[in-house]
This record gives C-alpha cells, sequence and structure tokens, in this order.
C-alpha cells in the first residue's frame, strides 16, 4: 500500500540558510505522525512545502502517490490535504458556523456553487456534524473572532476537517491552551485518525509521546531521525539537539 | 531642420526643461515617499498641503515678508499643522486593520475640505507671486531662466539635505528605525509616536517648502493640489515607497520619459505612457526601483 | 410606518414645489435660471456671468422689469459638469420652472443644455462657449449665443494680423482637447486665407504643468507669431514660461478670446504685454453705453467686467426686447422674437441671425498695454460673422 | 532588585503568562527554561513592554514599568535582547550601535564616541564592519551587534532571548562570555536559553516555564536542582 | 435555521423593501402631480446607486478599494450612447453594454488583480484616468465635448412599452433594473461562491488553504462589480440625452465611494441609501452654499472615522435583532436573548 502521504529529499534554502533540507519520511495511513524539534528546526517550514504555501527548491510531495510538489494550496487542498496554522487563522468575521460552512462546501458540486447557500445541504448537514463533533453547537452564530483560544484553536481544526481531507496538517494544534483543554484536544486528535491521516507538530513531549505513532525529529532543516516515539526518545542525537551542544 | 538645429533647439532644451520639471516633481514626490515610507500612509491630501504651502507664502509676501525669509518660515509653519492633521486624522484611524484604506480615504476627505477652504480664503482666481530671480541665462544656445537654474539647485540641496537627515544622522537612523521595527526601536528609546507624528509634519512641510518653490513657476490657484499628485504618486512607487533616491532617480526618469516622448508621439499620450509605467511597475516589480525604506 | 413617513415628506416636498411653480407662472416674475460654473476650474468665469446678470437684472428690475414683469435670477452651481449642468438645468425648468435659461461656461455643458431645453420645450442661451459647433452642426432651435464664436474671433485677428505682420510665419499652440484642436483649426484657416504661413503646431495636454518641453520646436522654426487657445491657469504658466524663457522678444503672440482676461491677466503680469485677440468686446470701447455699465459694474463688484460679464449683461436686454415683442414668455413666440432680433448692448448693437441662431456684432481686436486690454482694430459684424452652417432649421 | 508579581499577559486571545513571580538583584543571571511555546518569549515581551500584561506588576528599582511604552522602559533602564537580533535592516552596524545610547541621556557626544571605540575594541569584528550594513553581518556577528547595542545603554535589567539560537558552538561560547560581562556590569539578566548546559554555566538561578507558569525553580549550582530541570524538559 | 449573513441579508432586504416601497410612494405622487424633475433626479440617483453597489461589492465583500468604477459605468454609458445611435433598442444598449464591459472588466481585472490593497486602489485610479482622457480626446467619441443626440427610446417589454422619457415610466424600470442588480448581487452572495467572496476580505491568506482559488474568486468580484458598474452607466444615456468624458471621470468615482462609506461598508443596500443620500445632500447643499466639498469632505472623514459601518450598519443591526425575535419568539426564549448581542456587535465591531 502506497503511504498516503510521501515526502522524498525536499529542501528550501531562504538566502543562503538552508531552512529545509533532505527531509524525507512517510506518514501512514491513519496514523499521527509527529514533527517535533526545537525553534528554527523548520518544522513550519515544511509544513509549508507539503501544503503548497511554499514552493520547494527540491524534492517530491507525493500525496496518495500522487506528485504535489509545488501545487498551489488550492491544488493540494483538492488532492485531500487540510491544514491549521500555528497562528491561529479563522474568518473573525463570521459566526463559527459559517467558518465550518465555508470550509465544507468544497463537498458540494461545482453546480451548486451558484445555488442558494440552504440547498448545499451536504456542507450544510457536515457542518451540523463538525459542531456536533467539536462541541461547538452552542456557539455556532457566535463570532469566530470572539471565541476564547481554546474554543478558536479546535475551531481550527474542525475547519480542516469539514472538509473531509485524507490528510489532516495540525500545526501546535494545543498552542497556548490550558491542561484541561490541551487533554480534551489531545483526545479529540487521537479520534480523527479514524477519517483521516494526521501529521502534526507538537512541543508538548508528553503529549508527543502518548499520541504518535512516529516521530520525525528535525534540526537545523534536516531530518535528525524517525522512529517510534520511546526509540526517539533515546536516541543521543536528540537529546543534544534540544540541550544544546556539549 | 539640421541635425545641429535639432540638437540645440529641440533635444537640448527638452533634456534641461525635463530636468526642471523633474526637480519640480521630486520635491513634491518627497515629502509622499517619507510619509509613505515611514508610515504606510497615502497621503491623498499632500497635494492640498503643497497648495497651503504655495498660498501661504502668497500671503506672507503680500504681507511684505521676503521670499529668502519665506523658504524657512512656510515650511516651519506646515510642520505644527502636519502634526496636528496626524495626531486628529491619521492616528485615530492607524491601528485599524485596513489602515492603507482608511488613511487613504480619510485623507481624501481632507483633500476635499482644504481646497474649499483655500478659495473661500483667496478667491478662486488665478495668482502668481513674482519671480523671485528675473532673468534667464544662456549656455550653448540653451536658454534657462535664472529661476529654474536656482530651482535645480535648490532642489539638489534640499534632497541632499533631506537625504543627509535621513541617511547620515542619528534622527534620521532613528526614523529608518522605527520605520523597519517599530518595536525594536521603541526597546532602544526611539520615541516612535513622536517620531511617527514628526515624520508626518516633516513630509507636510516639505510639501508646504515645494509650494513656495514652484509657485512662481506653476502659479497658484485653489486646485492646484492636483497638479502634479498623480505623478507624484507615479514617481513614489516607481522608485520605492520611501526610498528617497528612488524618487529622484524616478522622478528625473519619468520627467525625461514624458519630454522625451513628447517629441515623437502627441503630447497627449505621455499621461497614459507614464501612468502605464506605474501599472507595470505595480504589477511586476511593485517595490519600485530602490525596495522601500521601512514597512511601519 | 418608515415608508408612510418619507412618503408623506415626499409627497410634502412635491406637493410644495408644484405650487410655488405652477400656479403663479404667469403673474410672478419672470424667473431666468443660470446653470454655471461656481465651484472648480472655471469658478471665475462662473463669477463673471453672474455679476453681468446680476447688474442687468437690477437695472431691468429698477425700470419696470419685462413686460411690467420682475426679472429674477435663480443660480445653480453646474461644477463644470455637464452631467451636473443638465441635472440643475433639469431642476430649474421643472421645478423652478424658469422661462429662460443661461450659464453654461464649458461647450459640453451647453450643448447637453440645449438638447435638454429642446426636450422640455424652453428656451436657452450661452453667454461664453464659443464652439462653433453649438450654432453650427450642433445647432438646436433651442439655444441662441450672443457672444462671439471661435470663427468670429479667428476672423478678426487674422484680418489684424494681416495688416500688421503680413505673410507672418504662425506657430500655433493649442491645448489638446476638442476645443483647442477647432480654435487653432479656425484660425488656421482664417490665417492662411489671408497670407500667413504656417510654421507648425502642437497641442498640449489640458492642465500642462511645462510648456518648456514644446519651447525647443518653437524656436527651431524662428515664427514671428505664436496663436494659442490656452485658457485659465494654463494660460498663466504658458506666457510666464514664455517669458522666463526669453522668447516673448520679437514674437508677436494672439490667441483666443478666453486665452487672456480679467481672471488672469494679473497673476500673468508682464508676461501678458502685447497680447491679442479678437473678441466682441472691451472695457475699453469707446461708447457712452459702455462706459456707464463698466462703472456700473466696476461698483457692484469691484472688478472689471471682462467679455464674459458684457456678453451675459446684454442677454438680458434681448430677452427682454424679445419678450415684449412677443408679448408673451411662451417659447415658440419668444424664439421667433430672437430670431432676427438687433438689441443694443454695452458694445454695440448685435442682431441674432435666424439662421442658426448667433450673435452677429462688431467685433474688436485688443490688445494688452500696461495691464489692460486696448482696442487696436476692429471688424464690422457682417464681415466676422462667417457663413451659416446649421442645417436642423 | 526587579520584582515580578503575579504578572498575566495576553497574546491575541491566548492567555500566555498566567501569574509569574520572579525576583532578582543587580548581578544576578536567572535561566528562564521551558519547551517552545510555554510562554518565556512573551514573557521578556510583556517586561519590555511589546506586549501590555493584562494583570500584575513590574518593579525596577522601586519603579513601576508595567503599563508604560517600550521606550519608557527603555529609558528606565531596560535592555532587550530580542529572539531573531532584530538588526534594523537598512541601518549600517554603527547607526545600530548607536540607536543603542539612546537609552543614557544627556551623554556627551564625545562620551558616546569613546563608549562606542570602546565597543569596537571589544569587539573587532564589529569595529571592521562598521560601516556595512547590519544585516550583511553573520549570524554570530549580529548576536554580538544586538548585544553590543544593549551594552552601550548601560542597562539596569537585561532581558536576553534565545542568544545561541543557530550559531556555531565557538560563536555561543564568545555570546556567553558577553552575558557575564554585562552581569559584572551589575546589570540583572533574564536569560531564555535552550542551550541548557551553556546557560547553566552563566546563571545562578533559573525557572522552569510550562504553560504560562513556573513550575520549578532552582539554584545552578545544586546538581540536585540540576537534575530536576533535565527531567522536566527532558524528552 | 438561519446563519448570521443570511440574517444581516435578510436585514438588507427588509431595508431594500422598504426603498422600493418609499420609491413607489414617491413614483406614485409624482405621476399624480406630474413631476419630473425629482423622478429624474431619483432615476439618476438609482443609475449612480448601481455604480456605488458595485463598488461596495468589491470593498465590502472582497475587501478592494476600487477608486475607477467609474471607468466601466462610463463604458457602459459610452457603449449604450453608440448603440442607441445607430439602433434605438434599449435591450440591445444592454447587451452591448453587457459585453462591453465584461471585456474591458476582464482585461482590467487581469492588470489590476496582480496587486493588493492600496496598491489596487491605485491602480484602479490610473486605469480610469487613463481611459478617460483618451476617451477625451478621440473626436469620434466626441472628445471633451461628449455626445448629445441620444433618442429617447420606446423600452419594449413583450406587449408593453415604455417611453424612457417617461419620468414614471422609466423611473420605474430603472428602479427593477437596479433593484435586479441589488437582488443578484444578494444572491449570489447568499451562495457558495459568493461565500468564497466574503471569505477573501475576512481572512484573505486562509483562503486557499480551504481549497478555493483567491485570483478566480477576486477576479470573479471583479468582474461581476465591472458588469454591474456598466449595466448601470448603460441607464445614464436613456435618462439624459449625452455622455460627457466626465461620467468616467475621478469625481464619479469618488462619489461613489462617498455613497458607499455613507451607507454602510458591506451592506449592499447601504450603497443604494448612500447614492441617494448624497444626491439629496448634494442638492440641498448645492442651493444653500457653493462650497459644498466641504460639507461632504467632512461628513465623509466623520463616517470613515467613527462610522465606519455607515449609516445602515448603524441601524441594520437593531433590524436584525429584530428579525431574530420574531420567528423564534415561540419555543425558544433562551435562543434570542442570547443572539441578540452578538447579533448587535457583528454590525458595529471589525
Amino acid at each position: 500500500m502506497t503511504p498516503v502521504l510521501d515526502i522524498r529529499d525536499l529542501g528550501i534554502a531562504f538566502g543562503g540558510l538552508k531552512a529545509v533540507d533532505q527531509v524525507s519520511f512517510q506518514a501512514q495511513r491513519h496514523r499521527i505522525t509527529t514533527v517535533i524539534g526545537p525553534n528554527g528546526a523548520g518544522k513550519s517550514t515544511l509544513f509549508n512545502l507539503i501544503s503548497g504555501a511554499l514552493r520547494p527548491h527540491r524534492g517530491q510531495v507525493m500525496i496518495d502517490g500522487v506528485d504535489m510538489t509545488g501545487a498551489a494550496p488550492e491544488r493540494t487542498k483538492a488532492a485531500g490535504l487540510s491544514r491549521s496554522f500555528q497562528i491561529t487563522s479563522l474568518f473573525p468575521d463570521l459566526t463559527v458556523a459559517e467558518n465550518l460552512r465555508l470550509a465544507a462546501q468544497v463537498l458540494e458540486p461545482a453546480g451548486r456553487a451558484f445555488l442558494p447557500i440552504r440547498r448545499s445541504q451536504r456542507a450544510m448537514a457536515k457542518t451540523d456534524q463538525m459542531l456536533e463533533r467539536f462541541q461547538l453547537v452552542h456557539k455556532r452564530d457566535e463570532l469566530a473572532g470572539n471565541l476564547s483560544h481554546g474554543d478558536q484553536r479546535r475551531l481550527e481544526i474542525a475547519v480542516c476537517l469539514a472538509s473531509e481531507p485524507k490528510i489532516l496538517l495540525l500545526d501546535e494544534p494545543t498552542q497556548g491552551m490550558s491542561h484541561g483543554d490541551t487533554a480534551d484536544t489531545a483526545k479529540l486528535v487521537r479520534s480523527l485518525t479514524q477519517d483521516v491521516t494526521v501529521l502534526l507538530i507538537e512541543h508538548d513531549i508528553g503529549l508527543v509521546m502518548s499520541l504518535s505513532d512516529h516521530v520525525v525529529v528535525m534540526h537545523q532543516g534536516r531530518k535528525l531521525a524517525e522512529g517510534a516515539p520511546d526509540i526517539v526518545r533515546a536516541d543521543p542525537a536528540v537529546q543534544a539537539a534540544y540541550f544544546g551542544h556539549h | 531642420m539640421t541635425a545641429i538645429d535639432y540638437l540645440q533647439f529641440v533635444l537640448a532644451p527638452q533634456v534641461v526643461n525635463g530636468l526642471a520639471l523633474g526637480v519640480a516633481v521630486v520635491l513634491v514626490a518627497l515629502g509622499l515617499t517619507i510619509i509613505f515610507g515611514m508610515l504606510d500612509v497615502i497621503n491623498m491630501s499632500h497635494g492640498e498641503f503643497y497648495a497651503i504651502g504655495a498660498y501661504a507664502a502668497l500671503a506672507l509676501a503680500a504681507a511684505g515678508v521676503g521670499f529668502w525669509f519665506l523658504l524657512v518660515l512656510v515650511p516651519v509653519l506646515m510642520i505644527p499643522l502636519g502634526m496636528a492633521a496626524e495626531r486628529l486624522l491619521i492616528r485615530p484611524v492607524f491601528g485599524s486593520k485596513d489602515r492603507h484604506v482608511t488613511t487613504l480615504l480619510v485623507t481624501f476627505g481632507l483633500g476635499l475640505i482644504v481646497e474649499d477652504v483655500l478659495k473661500i480664503i483667496f478667491g478662486a482666481n488665478t495668482q502668481r507671486p513674482p519671480t523671485p530671480i528675473p532673468g534667464a541665462s544662456e549656455m550653448f544656445g540653451i536658454i534657462l531662466p535664472n529661476y529654474r537654474l536656482f530651482l535645480i539647485l535648490v532642489g539638489a540641496a534640499i534632497v541632499l539635505g533631506v537625504a543627509y537627515v535621513v541617511y547620515r544622522t542619528r534622527l534620521g537612523a532613528m526614523v529608518r528605525a522605527a520605520a523597519f521595527d517599530r518595536n525594536m526601536a521603541a526597546s532602544l528609546g526611539v520615541p516612535v509616536s513622536l517620531v511617527y507624528a514628526g515624520t508626518f509634519a516633516f513630509g507636510v512641510g516639505l510639501a508646504g517648502l515645494a509650494g513656495v518653490l514652484l509657485a512662481p513657476i506653476y502659479s497658484v490657484f485653489p486646485t492646484m493640489g492636483r497638479d502634479f499628485i498623480l505623478l507624484a504618486f507615479t514617481v513614489v512607487i516607481v522608485g520605492g515607497m520611501g526610498s528617497i533616491w528612488g524618487a529622484v532617480v524616478a522622478g528625473l526618469l519619468l520627467t525625461q520619459v514624458q519630454a522625451l516622448a513628447s517629441l515623437v508621439i502627441s503630447p497627449v499620450w505621455t499621461d497614459p505612457i507614464v501612468f502605464g509605467t506605474m501599472v507595470a511597475f505595480l504589477v511586476f516589480r511593485p517595490q519600485g526601483l530602490f525596495g522601500r525604506l521601512g514597512h511601519a | 410606518m418608515t415608508s408612510a413617513i418619507i412618503k408623506t415628506l415626499i409627497g410634502g416636498l412635491l406637493a410644495a414645489t408644484a405650487l410655488s411653480g405652477g400656479a403663479f407662472a404667469q403673474s410672478g416674475p419672470i424667473k431666468i435660471g443660470v446653470v454655471t460654473p461656481l465651484s472648480g476650474t472655471y469658478t471665475p468665469i462662473g463669477q463673471q456671468v453672474r455679476w453681468g446678470l446680476e447688474l442687468a437684472a437690477k437695472e431691468i428690475n429698477a425700470a419696470g422689469g419685462v413686460a411690467g414683469r420682475q426679472v429674477a435670477l435663480v443660480f445653480e452651481d453646474e461644477e463644470a459638469n455637464p452631467a451636473v449642468a443638465v441635472q440643475k438645468a433639469e431642476k430649474l425648468f421643472q421645478v423652478e420652472k424658469v422661462d429662460f435659461l443661461t450659464g453654461t461656461v464649458n461647450s459640453g455643458s451647453t450643448l447637453a443644455v440645449a438638447q435638454l431645453a429642446e426636450r422640455n420645450n424652453k428656451l436657452a442661451a450661452t453667454t461664453v462657449s464659443f464652439a462653433d459647433s453649438i450654432t453650427g452642426d450642433k445647432c438646436s432651435p433651442n439655444m441662441f449665443r450672443v457672444n462671439a464664436r471661435a470663427e468670429q474671433q479667428s476672423v478678426a485677428l487674422a484680418a489684424w494680423l494681416a495688416k500688421e505682420k503680413p505673410k507672418a510665419k504662425v506657430y500655433y499652440l493649442g491645448p489638446d482637447y476638442e476645443m483647442g484642436r477647432s480654435t487653432v483649426a479656425a484660425f488656421k484657416s482664417s490665417a492662411e486665407k489671408t497670407g500667413s504661413a504656417t510654421g507648425g503646431e502642437v497641442f498640449a495636454p489640458l492642465d500642462s504643468k511645462d510648456y518648456t518641453q514644446y519651447f525647443g520646436q518653437i524656436r527651431a522654426t524662428r515664427p514671428q507669431v505664436l496663436y494659442t487657445s490656452v485658457a485659465g491657469n494654463d494660460t498663466v504658466r504658458l506666457l510666464t514660461q514664455l517669458q522666463d524663457f526669453g522668447l516673448l522678444s520679437g514674437l508677436t503672440v494672439v490667441g483666443a478670446s478666453g486665452t487672456v482676461t480679467s481672471q488672469n491677466i494679473t497673476a500673468i503680469g508682464a508676461a501678458a504685454e502685447g497680447f491679442a485677440t479678437g473678441v466682441g468686446y472691451s472695457p475699453q470701447i469707446d461708447r457712452p453705453e459702455n462706459k456707464k455699465f463698466v462703472e456700473a459694474f466696476r461698483a457692484a463688484n469691484k472688478a472689471d467686467p471682462d467679455l464674459y460679464g458684457a456678453d451675459s449683461y446684454g442677454l438680458l436686454f434681448a430677452y427682454k426686447a424679445a419678450v415684449e415683442k412677443a408679448g408673451s414668455t411662451e417659447t415658440d413666440k419668444v424664439r421667433e422674437a430672437l430670431r432676427g432680433l438687433t438689441w443694443q448692448t454695452p458694445q454695440g448693437a448685435k442682431t441674432i441671425r435666424a439662421g442658426d441662431h448667433q450673435a452677429m456684432q462688431p467685433m474688436y481686436v485688443v490688445r494688452v498695454t500696461k495691464g489692460k486690454f486696448d482696442i487696436i482694430d476692429n471688424v464690422a459684424a457682417e464681415n466676422a460673422i462667417g457663413p451659416d452652417a446649421c442645417t436642423r432649421f | 532588585m526587579l520584582q515580578i508579581s503575579a504578572l498575566h499577559s495576553h497574546y491575541g486571545l491566548s492567555h500566555v503568562i498566567q501569574g509569574i513571580d520572579i525576583e532578582a538583584a543587580p548581578g544576578e543571571v536567572i535561566g528562564i527554561f521551558g519547551r517552545n511555546g510555554v510562554g518565556k518569549t512573551t514573557l521578556l515581551k510583556t517586561i519590555a513592554g511589546w506586549v501590555k500584561p493584562s494583570q500584575g506588576a513590574i518593579r525596577l528599582g522601586g519603579e513601576a514599568l508595567d503599563g508604560l511604552t517600550p521606550d519608557r522602559i527603555c529609558h528606565a533602564g531596560v535592555g532587550f535582547v530580542p529572539e531573531d537580533r532584530r538588526i534594523f535592516p537598512g541601518l549600517t552596524v554603527e547607526e545600530n550601535l548607536s540607536l543603542g545610547l539612546l537609552q543614557v541621556k544627556g551623554r556627551s557626544s564625545r562620551d558616546e564616541k569613546r563608549v562606542v571605540e570602546g565597543i569596537y575594541d571589544r569587539f573587532h569584528r564589529l569595529g571592521e564592519r562598521r560601516h556595512q550594513l547590519g544585516t550583511t553581518l553573520s549570524g554570530g556577528e549580529q548576536q554580538m551587534l544586538a548585544m553590543a547595542r544593549v551594552m552601550v545603554g548601560k542597562p539596569r535589567l537585561v532581558l536576553i532571548d534565545e542568544p545561541s539560537e543557530g550559531l556555531a558552538p565557538m560563536i555561543v561560547a564568545e555570546i556567553f562570555a558577553i552575558v557575564r560581562e554585562l552581569r559584572e556590569q551589575g546589570a540583572i539578566i533574564l536569560l531564555v536559553e535552550q542551550n541548557i548546559h551553556e546557560a547553566l554555566s552563566v546563571a545562578d538561578r533559573f525557572h522552569v516555564v510550562e504553560r504560562g507558569q513556573i513550575v520549578f525553580s532552582g539554584e545552578a549550582e545544586n546538581a540536585g536542582d540540576r537534575e530536576r530541570l533535565l527531567k522536566l524538559i527532558a524528552v | 435555521m438561519h446563519d448570521r449573513l443570511t440574517q444581516s441579508m435578510r436585514a438588507s432586504h427588509l431595508l431594500a423593501l422598504l426603498f422600493v416601497l418609499a420609491s413607489l410612494g414617491l413614483a406614485a405622487i409624482g405621476a399624480v402631480t406630474g413631476d419630473t424633475f425629482y423622478l429624474r433626479l431619483g432615476t439618476e440617483a438609482l443609475i449612480f446607486a448601481g455604480l456605488a453597489l458595485s463598488v461596495d461589492l468589491l470593498l465590502g465583500y472582497s475587501g478592494a478599494l476600487s477608486l475607477g468604477q467609474a471607468l466601466y459605468f462610463g463604458i457602459g454609458a459610452y457603449v449604450s450612447a453608440l448603440t442607441l445611435m445607430k439602433v434605438p433598442s434599449f435591450w440591445l444598449a444592454m447587451a452591448a453594454a453587457f459585453a462591453a464591459s465584461l471585456l474591458a472588466a476582464i482585461i482590467g481585472g487581469l492588470i489590476a488583480n496582480r496587486v493588493r490593497g492600496v496598491y489596487f486602489a491605485l491602480i484602479t485610479f490610473g486605469l480610469a484616468q487613463v481611459f478617460a482622457k483618451v476617451v477625451y480626446n478621440t473626436r469620434e467619441l466626441g472628445a471633451s465635448d461628449g455626445m448629445i443626440g441620444i433618442p429617447v427610446i420606446e423600452i419594449g417589454f413583450g406587449p408593453f412599452s415604455v417611453s424612457a422619457g417617461s419620468p414614471v415610466g422609466f423611473f420605474l424600470v430603472v428602479l427593477s433594473i437596479i433593484m435586479g442588480l441589488y437582488a443578484l448581487t444578494a444572491y449570489l452572495l447568499d451562495t457558495p461562491f459568493g461565500r468564497v467572496l466574503t471569505a477573501l476580505k475576512a481572512n484573505e491568506k486562509r483562503v486557499p488553504f480551504l481549497g478555493y482559488s483567491v485570483w478566480r474568486a477576486r477576479m470573479a468580484a471583479y468582474v461581476l462589480a465591472g458588469l454591474i458598474a456598466g449595466l448601470s452607466g448603460a441607464l445614464y444615456p436613456m435618462l439624459r440625452g449625452f455622455v460627457s468624458p466626465e461620467l468616467m471621470f475621478f469625481a464619479t468615482s469618488g462619489n461613489a465611494v462617498i455613497s458607499v462609506i455613507l451607507g454602510g461598508v458591506g451592506t449592499l443596500i447601504g450603497a443604494i441609501y448612500g447614492s441617494v443620500l448624497l444626491v439629496i445632500l448634494k442638492s440641498i447643499i448645492g442651493s444653500w452654499t457653493e462650497h459644498h466639498l466641504i460639507v461632504i469632505g467632512a461628513l465623509f472623514m466623520v463616517c470613515v472615522m467613527f462610522l465606519p459601518k455607515g449609516l445602515i450598519g448603524f441601524v441594520r443591526p437593531r433590524i436584525e435583532a429584530l428579525l431574530m425575535r420574531r420567528p423564534q419568539a415561540g419555543p425558544a426564549l433562551a435562543e434570542p436573548a442570547r443572539l441578540t448581542p452578538a447579533a448587535l456587535k457583528s454590525g458595529s465591531a471589525s
């Protein structure tokens, strides 16, 4: 079986700095793959390369066996890849339900684009389903900009999921959350794997260890190690990267 | 017409006259580009500040103030006006999400008002202060009025002076630092909001100075603010928002293009050409020739 | 509920205007609408129009009015924009129920208002626009012109030029828009008829900042005469720049009547010296009627009248004569009365040619001497008028 | 004396600093450790005035800093070396340095010159490149410039965020030498650093931050505290 | 259950209905009193309301400020005028204006949509300026004088026909066309397609990651706005019988922007109310003083600074609140109490 996401030898440089350098790994279907690494390791840049926000200078991005290297975000989206952002990027002037519906309306056939939104039944149903699943039903008509931070982070994931992607890229979904919210979110992310493959950036090592099926460690743009959580954890190179050089 | 005649009577004067116009355009564009580069504000009322400068010069000259003193007095008088405009109109909307658009709209409204107020105070008729330096000089058969010669020199001096302040002094470093990185500059002790207001006022003062200098050549009337503004915007965009050298190069270049193009095609088409250049730059090189001063 | 309020409001508004407009139209004052630029670039001209009309109305009313009825002027600002002019003209016709309309300055406005007058079956006149087309190929049975059109001006000026500088080489510099091109063409044809040679021509964009870019061509051609038809601020710039560049010495500058006027002559200063143009009016015209008019105008407005002020002043007397002759303010009757009407104005008798509604008038050539226009030549009305090119009526 | 008590701040809607207390005396280096995204940077930004505290107090030598604008905080004696150095791109090395002089008011231009020359003596590479644009320097040189820019102002409190990030080990050692010099000048230093080993070599005490709160405080010299620290932020 | 956008559109529709009723009232009164001027002035206000509508579609939904929308208005007017002078057919003129403004908007969009924000504003400003200058100097188009002599046409609707010269008749025709354009725009904004446009203003960066092409959405909005402006412009020569280059000048575009700001950005109906309001204001101030620029300028600045959602933006949330309360008054009493503040906030915040 082909991996749902196959990253081959990916690289990009800004000026002289190799932000991502020869990174290769695969994400297996319905598994959680987590990218970790100290600040500036190139994790977010990697996400940008995969999702089409940046065009790589070298290497390939294969989604479900199809080469999507350098494709624009709307095309990687169409290929089944959905991503969230480290800094919440919602539509603050729209309500929670509208945010979700906007994402879900890609599910509708193109011909519906010019029919009233009420007729987009699949998108409407999906919206309700997402509200339910992410416990946002009672907030459906609130403006996304007025939600609490935790709710915004959750909505961010819900928006990504509303378009029924194959792959979900989550960039620090628990950033800025309280302990309780973090635990809830972890549970939520775990539950997502029934439907999708998850690629995660996360700093909370406890969370990474308990949640991930596979961990990729990045350091200064390069892949330092990869493997099962506890194997990676024991790797001395990884320890050194985190604590500095001796 | 012989080739020599063409060169002496047509081509050379065209280039020299284009230079004088270029200096005028640069003078108007200078304040505009500094305000844009520093504050990210498109000051649609810049032309009206230029008109205020010209009218102030006219009124003060009528009250017996000499031209040389006006060159200093008018810009100085414009500073508090600029400060007030920044404080009352720009700052309240400066933090809004659509700063570009809101400041553009607010200054657009201000321009409407100023134009009408000038008409109420000074009447609708065109006026013109006497040329402070009369006469003309001839060099190699090219006649250039002394005042234009003076304008070219003073224009160059002003540009150099402004460039010196901006690029060579601590004050200039503070301004540029605040434009690049507001927070970092503040953390080094730069009083950022004062610098912003001061820069806006400085730009307004420059517009006023341009008004004093150009009034004897281009005359004074209430709608004069619209005169240079499109060309000045073009110069700012082509030169790179906030770049002083960019404004100089683009101002001189565009006026030369205009001057030389008008030799071969109907002058009416020179506007579309200049404008086409602006569009081409916006589309293909939005940072302009020289990039920008900062991104506040 | 709100809609009800709006309805009532609008209803009241309409009812009020209907009352004020309709019921007293025949017995009250004769209303004359003036749609003229009171803001924007043409404001100075609009001001002269206003002053001239106000003075005439005052005098006519003091002398018992028109056919015993007082004259009331209703002003509207047209912002030198035909779209606004038409809207305001319609307001004057429909709401104010004016009997007659005047005041438009730019020819676009005049033409658009002429068409509106036709559709409203009212009469209008211009005292400023001099585009030949207004009483030529775009003539209208409802539009009259009491000022001199471009061709009259050119004929007079060319006749003088042939005497003053026979077979001179003339260079033409016009503003690059319809008016500029037609005035240059008109003068060129008149001047070539009287023996002048054409040195070259150039059209500068309207609102040019700098005319120096054309000076090279002018110097290279070495003309004796420069004809120009730029106006307003553009003239100030052109002439002072010519002076600054030392081009005025040995060059006779002539131009259209709107080129140097009382609005910009002060700003032009010494650079205006020697400028000659063909006009239908000058404050210097040595007639007692004119002296009286100039004095009254000065007393009222603290400014000299120029051709716009004088022609606007004269218009009201034409209208008065026509209404009194027709014995009515009805459009058809007044139109008939205006056709062929001869009446007295400060500058002498004018006659409206029935064929194209263009006033025939003696033409003067005036030249700036010491900041004032001096009359230096004149051409009889019938020699300047030119052929009737109107085919519509 | 630095006193931070019950400090809270928000970044947008996210409640980043959730009640932090820190005290420090002149000449003390305090290490602030913790994983990414726990609020270390926001803590420094809040002290520097880039982020307005939503609650709590910051006092330096008895003077209240909370709620002041960054330039007022600077003049109160706070120097800030932020993450990514924030060298002004259009300014030369010397101009970058000269802005640091603004912190001390009323210095004569001769004094200022002497201070700058002192910096060039101390950092030869900056002296050699004084007329180059600051951004043309290498990462290590930029970090030196950022620290020198603060040094010339004689601050009482220096906030340093990740000075060793992305730098080669040799340069990291130099950077920490500068931190020591600052300490010797009598400044209080708050040091956010991922390179725990280097940081502990200069720090007197440290705090570990997790989700906006201090979860552990210890002495740099105390072996037990160090062990606890490593456990807390271990991979 | 309706979402907030649908809800605020419903409030807009109520205001639109109110507008139509008031207009019909005016028409009725006008017909009774035999008024011509006010009806024709109203017609003109409606035509310019179409232009304002197109500005609002760009500014209020896709977030792009066009300072040169008069370009398409002018193209529509000129093409309609040229057509009418050859063949006096309403439908042909509208079709020609449609085609011409479609073509022009595609070309203009390809140029202007390369940039954003303030650059977009400057490019649209310049495009209109240059094009207006060219028209101003083209003799075949009447140059600076414009073109007169556009015939008064009969507008055929199957068995009926209305004369463009009839004040009431043409007022009603224009009213239905402009309100039709409003309805069409409002309809489109309530479709999945329209929601993508709305998303552009809210957070353009996120849009491609939801699977929509930003460029295509911006182009669609631009072309649609160009068409609305062009079709509105096509009506102008039918009303006034002439066209002049001033229709494309900045003053025309600027007035449309002022109308939108006055009425309320992003409300659609606000553009229409704003346009009518501006005409009334100008008419009142114009007869009182020639210094109307001061009043308009000051009002405009006040709106930008203190009433960023304009008059309708001020009124509409109240109507929304009313609308929300009514249908849910029965079963869910708790619901409206919680929703109202949010609905109110949506109007004044942001």
